[in-house]
């Protein structure tokens, strides 16, 4: 605390990112660049680690006077949850910039975008929230704007659409209460809809419209369309921010409107109950149910690995908003923790596919293989990620994913339940695929050369698969961190010990039981089995021909017959539905020109009359 | 049948506003007094322009600097039409001569009209006409002239710059107005000198008046046999 | 017709008015929706003269035995004068497009051109 | 009978007229001639209006230089209106 005077704090957090950013735009040479963006990107997470014991404890406020509004800044232990999360990924971005990106455009943008994700985080009033949302949208869509135009039209679409939502709501709360602070704004809004200055419909429309709104960011599922694009066409270092932190601030905006405002809590119990549940919170568990669902089998039935990930990230966050939804202590809390382990092991997968794509420049599966003698580190570290991703017990996927399911058992939601197993074993099924396909098997000869992923980069990587481990083990230290700001329901044992009301979780155990067996079947693989190296040239079809249209190697085509099983869903697709109402609208448009707009004088003597017979029949009778 | 339907609607619509119209008219009956600033101008108009018929001092003394304005809409238009019909080589492509009664008409009246005219706009502030009356029974005879000879073409050596210091002399006129009076198009021949005021209703009366609508009739018969120039003259393709 | 009694003169300006207006609504030829607004016009004119008429009084040109009392109202009349001039001019001009307009696409027909525009 | 207002009614019966022949003749000549019809009768109007000055200037503009613009226009494109073909469209499109 005396490193760091209470006072600079906040600025520190909120700033450095975006000054570091622009003198690295500015001073666009090599080393220089990517040095100022690594200390611009280190600055919040070492004032954040250093400010932890206030700000768990207490709150730092900060107030910026524009002299028109003020814009108010807290840090208190919920922010600083969430803005370290964000900062420790993106110190972890920063490495990884450092080695994929050779621009100071990339630099500038993606630094832009952190300053936005940390003033999300710790803004405390709307007028704050809206702008730097909007800051953190747009540096977003110019990293995306660079790689591919459509991709990012369409983000930009759904985007404005949703800051527009958002803008709607806000100055809808504004006209009742007169306020922008969040926590004035919801009890002058609780206390005039109990002595009836507002109707219930309009709370439901300022809530409806903020879920509008960060939905799209949070990528529920209409509103995720963008997702896949803009996660896929980008610099994969960024996209592990953008997908590990930028999802996260919709589900923080989630959070603002579930807990933060409790008058639109409120509006739960207005809204009635459904087989024993909040209507609301139900509403919001399906939504994140049908994601989880949804994303995961798309993101199974990809054929590259960027688009593989980036529905994966969709389906992750749906848990997140699953749990919200839920309801209850537990399942917010491991809610709370599963954004954590999200952002870790996700930040970490986009910066394992940046590695790839760096050193060997292919994105599709078939195009892998046989990589882990060539990149072994990267191969251990993706190794963490799809443990952690997959929900197997030592790493932080488990934990969080545990405390979710728990949570759902305990609300009598045995449906939303089912659909966390059924993303689980999806996710199991893709991460497998990953895992095979690139490291394992036959590696084609043109990846002969590859080598190690350069040393940023790895730096990166640690950075992020450290966390995954650590709270893997010890989900302890997490959940007594989310204990500081949410009552969870979640009794800590000990580090490695949590218990909910229904039971108990040890991670220490746990680990100690699979170090054990996964020793034992070491020494049965390396004495007992009778394994053989394979050379290359070898083929492993079982004999069969090796055709091209049934070719079901695990590196191409592995689930075709999923697809053909889902064959009557897969016609339906969000995104061919909105490329549809596009079309619509753009013919209705054209009709309209040419119909109305036509360029023809008589046609346009013709309004002019119809439009003097209707003043004419208006005036006479 | 279509179409006949189309006329059908157009005539019920025009019906209808017609009657609307009709309705509007009247509430302004035919036929009455309802001079509002018409009055003032008939009273004074001896008094302040020297012109006996008001029209004239209207258009070019009350409202001279409106008069500007037409003028220079006349004179785009006419540009337009001549930049419109541009082409790099323009000839006239008229094939038959006219008879010869027409063309001994032409030769004849010729002069007589330009003489009308001339007297027209010479006159305009004593009786009907003007400067825009008479410039445009100018471009007539020019016009019989076209129509009588297939090869007639105006002296656009001599039009052209006719044309623009006519324009010019307005303005001069005008900006003599400013230095002598206090605004621009100042009566400065009537309202300083008082010239012609003995001879109220004779020729050399009137203040400025016959002075810009000569340059208005030069003007205007110059622009107009431009016209009419530009429209009859076709490109000549080799 | 529940129109009271209009002057004849305001029956003939309206009747051109909309017989032009019915000109430019029907007919599909350039150069006749251009004679068409030309007939507009001088029914507008027609309307704007017969305004300013005044029953029993004479031109507003005052010579002997008539002052400023037996005269109808002059503006109208100078507004109409330079009407009708910068009437011809502009139509000449359109006159003109519709020219080269022909010597383009080879039809006065609005639709085709339209059409041939695309 | 005084023969003013029956000349009146006969002179706008004929520029009403006139201006409906203008309008419908197909022959663009014809309804060049029709329109300095039109102008002629208005002028006449006008002069009765105790305009001679507009009068006068109907005369010489509308019914002779107006008339002889668009005849020259007219021989520059063509002389007959051309039959439309009916073409099925939408409603502005008959």
């Amino acid at each position: 605390m005396t490193l760091v005077p209470e006072a600079y704090v906040v600025p520190l957090t909120l700033f450095s990112p975006l000054v570091f950013g622009v003198l690295a735009w500015l001073f666009d040479r090599d080393w220089i660049r990517e040095i100022l963006g690594v200390i611009g990107a280190a600055v919040p997470v070492t004032v954040l680690s250093l400010a932890y014991e206030k700000a768990s404890s207490g709150t730092i406020s900060y107030t910026i006077d524009t002299g028109v509004f003020k814009l108010h800044f807290v840090l208190n232990s919920l922010s600083w949850y969430f803005a370290f999360i964000g900062a420790l990924v993106g110190i972890a971005m920063a490495f990884g910039l450092s080695s994929t990106s050779r621009r100071g455009y990339d630099w500038l943008f993606s630094l832009m975008s952190f300053t936005g994700v940390m003033g999300v985080f710790l803004a405390r009033d709307f007028v704050s929230l809206f702008l730097f949302w909007e800051l953190m949208t747009f540096g977003s869509f110019m990293m995306v704007l660079r790689r591919n135009r459509h991709e990012s039209l369409k983000y930009f679409v759904l985007s404005v659409i949703g800051a527009y939502s958002m803008l709607l709501a806000i100055g809808m709360v504004y006209a009742k209460t007169g306020t922008l602070d969040y926590a004035m704004a919801s009890q002058t809004l609780l206390l005039l809809t109990k002595m009836g200055g507002v109707s219930k419909a309009y709370v439901d429309t300022i809530f409806a419209l903020f879920l509008l709104a960060f939905g799209v960011k949070a990528g529920v599922v209409p509103l995720h369309v963008w997702a896949p694009g803009a996660y896929g066409e980008n610099d994969q270092s960024y996209t592990s921010f953008f997908s590990g932190v930028l999802s996260k601030a919709g589900v923080y905006g989630f959070i603002i409107t579930l807990f933060v405002m409790p008058s639109l809590y409120g509006i739960y119990f207005a809204m009635g109950t459904f087989h024993g549940h909040l209507t609301g919170t139900y509403l919001i568990a399906w939504a994140g149910a049908v994601t989880v669902v949804v994303a995961s089998f798309l993101a199974v039935l990809q054929e590259d690995i960027r688009k593989l990930l980036a529905y994966s990230s969709v389906g992750q966050v749906g848990y997140i908003i699953l749990a919200l939804g839920v309801f209850n202590g537990v399942a917010v809390g491991g809610a709370m923790f599963h954004v954590l382990s999200h952002a870790m092991f996700k930040g970490l997968f986009w910066l394992i596919s940046a590695a790839l794509i760096l050193r060997t420049g292919k994105t599709r599966f078939e195009d892998f293989g046989g990589l882990a003698e060539k990149m072994p580190v990267t191969f251990a570290m993706a190794l963490i990620a799809v443990l952690s991703l997959a929900g197997i017990p030592p790493m932080a996927g488990f934990a969080s994913k545990w405390l979710i399911y728990e949570g759902a058992i305990q609300a009598h939601m045995p449906l939303v339940a089912g659909t966390i197993f059924l993303g689980s074993a999806l996710a199991f099924a893709y991460v497998v695929r990953f895992l095979y396909a690139v490291w394992f098997g036959q590696r084609p000869s043109d990846l002969d050369d590859v080598r190690e992923a350069p040393l940023p980069l790895l730096v990166g990587m640690t950075i992020l698969a450290i966390p995954n481990i650590v709270f893997g083990i010890a989900p302890g230290l997490a959940v007594r961190l989310i204990n500081r700001f949410f009552n969870t329901n979640i009794t800590v044992n000990s580090y490695y010990s949590i218990s909910t009301p229904t039971g108990t979780y040890n991670a220490l155990s746990v680990t100690l039981v699979l170090i054990v067996g996964l020793a034992i079947a070491g020494l049965i693989y390396i004495y007992g089995a009778n394994a053989r190296k394979i050379k290359v040239t070898n083929t492993y079809q079982s004999g069969n021909p090796v055709t091209e249209e049934y070719n079901l190697v695990i590196r191409r085509n592995f689930y075709r017959p999923l697809a053909e099983a889902l064959d009557f869903w897969l016609k339906y697709s969000w995104d061919r539905f909105y490329e549809r109402l596009a079309n619509l609208t753009e013919d209705f448009a054209d009709w309209l020109r040419e119909g109305f707009y036509n360029g023809n004088v008589q046609s346009y003597s013709w309004y002019l009359a119809i439009i003097l017979l209707i003043l004419a029949i208006w005036g006479v009778l | 049948m279509v179409s006949v339907l189309k006329r059908s609607l157009a005539i019920i619509t025009l019906l209808i506003i017609g009657y609307w119209l009709a309705q509007g008219l009247a509430g302004v009956p035919f036929g009455q007094d309802r001079m509002l600033v018409g009055k003032y101008y008939l009273e004074n108009v001896k008094a302040q322009t020297g012109a006996v018929n008001a029209v004239t001092a209207i258009v070019v003394n009350y409202r001279g600097f409106d008069t500007l304005g037409e003028v220079t809409v006349l004179f785009i238009a006419s540009t337009g039409v001549g930049a419109l019909l541009w082409r790099r080589k323009k000839k006239r492509t008229a094939k038959t001569e006219g008879s010869v009664v027409l063309r001994t008409g032409s030769e004849l009246l010729f002069p007589f009209i330009l003489m009308f005219g001339t007297y027209i706009f010479i006159h305009g502030h004593l009786t009907p006409g003007g400067g825009f009356p008479g410039g445009a029974t100018i471009a007539t005879a020019f016009l019989i002239l076209y129509m009588a000879f297939v090869d007639y073409e105006i002296p656009h050596r001599l039009f052209e710059p006719l044309e623009g210091l006519a324009g010019m002399g307005y303005v001069l006129v005008g900006l003599i107005g400013l230095a002598i009076g206090s605004y621009f198009l100042f009566d400065w021949i009537w309202q300083t000198w008082h010239w012609g005021a003995a001879n109220l209703g004779r020729l050399f009366s009137g203040g400025f008046i016959p002075v810009i609508y000569t340059l208005i009739g030069l003007k205007v018969g110059t622009e107009l046999s431009g016209i009419v120039d530009s429209m009859l003259t076709e490109e000549v393709r080799e | 017709m529940s129109v009271p009694h209009i002057g004849l003169y305001y029956f003939g300006a309206l009747s051109l008015v909309l017989v032009g207006i019915y000109g430019v609504l029907v007919k599909k030829n350039l150069l006749k929706i251009l004679i068409s607004l030309s007939i507009v016009e001088t029914g507008v004119n027609l309307l704007l003269i017969s305004v300013g008429y005044i029953t029993g009084r004479s031109a507003p040109i005052l010579s002997e035995g008539i002052g400023p009392k037996q005269a109808v109202d002059p503006i109208p009349q100078a507004l109409v004068l330079t009407a009708i001039v910068i009437g011809v001019a502009t139509t000449a001009m359109a006159l003109s497009v519709a020219i080269t307009l022909y010597e383009k696409y080879g039809t006065l027909n609005i639709e085709e051109i339209r059409r041939l525009r695309g | 009978m005084n023969c003013i207002p029956c000349a009146e009614y006969i002179i706008v019966a004929l520029m009403i007229g006139s201006a409906i022949l203008a309008v419908e003749w197909r022959d663009l000549l014809a309804a060049a001639v029709g329109m300095a019809a039109v102008s002629l009768f208005a002028s006449i109007l006008f002069f009765l209006l105790q305009a001679p000055d507009v009068a006068m200037t109907e005369a010489a503009i509308g019914a002779a230089l107006s008339g002889a613009v668009v005849i020259f226009a007219i021989k520059r494109t063509q002389r007959f209106e051309t039959e439309e073909e009916e073409r099925p469209g939408w409603w502005i499109r008959w």
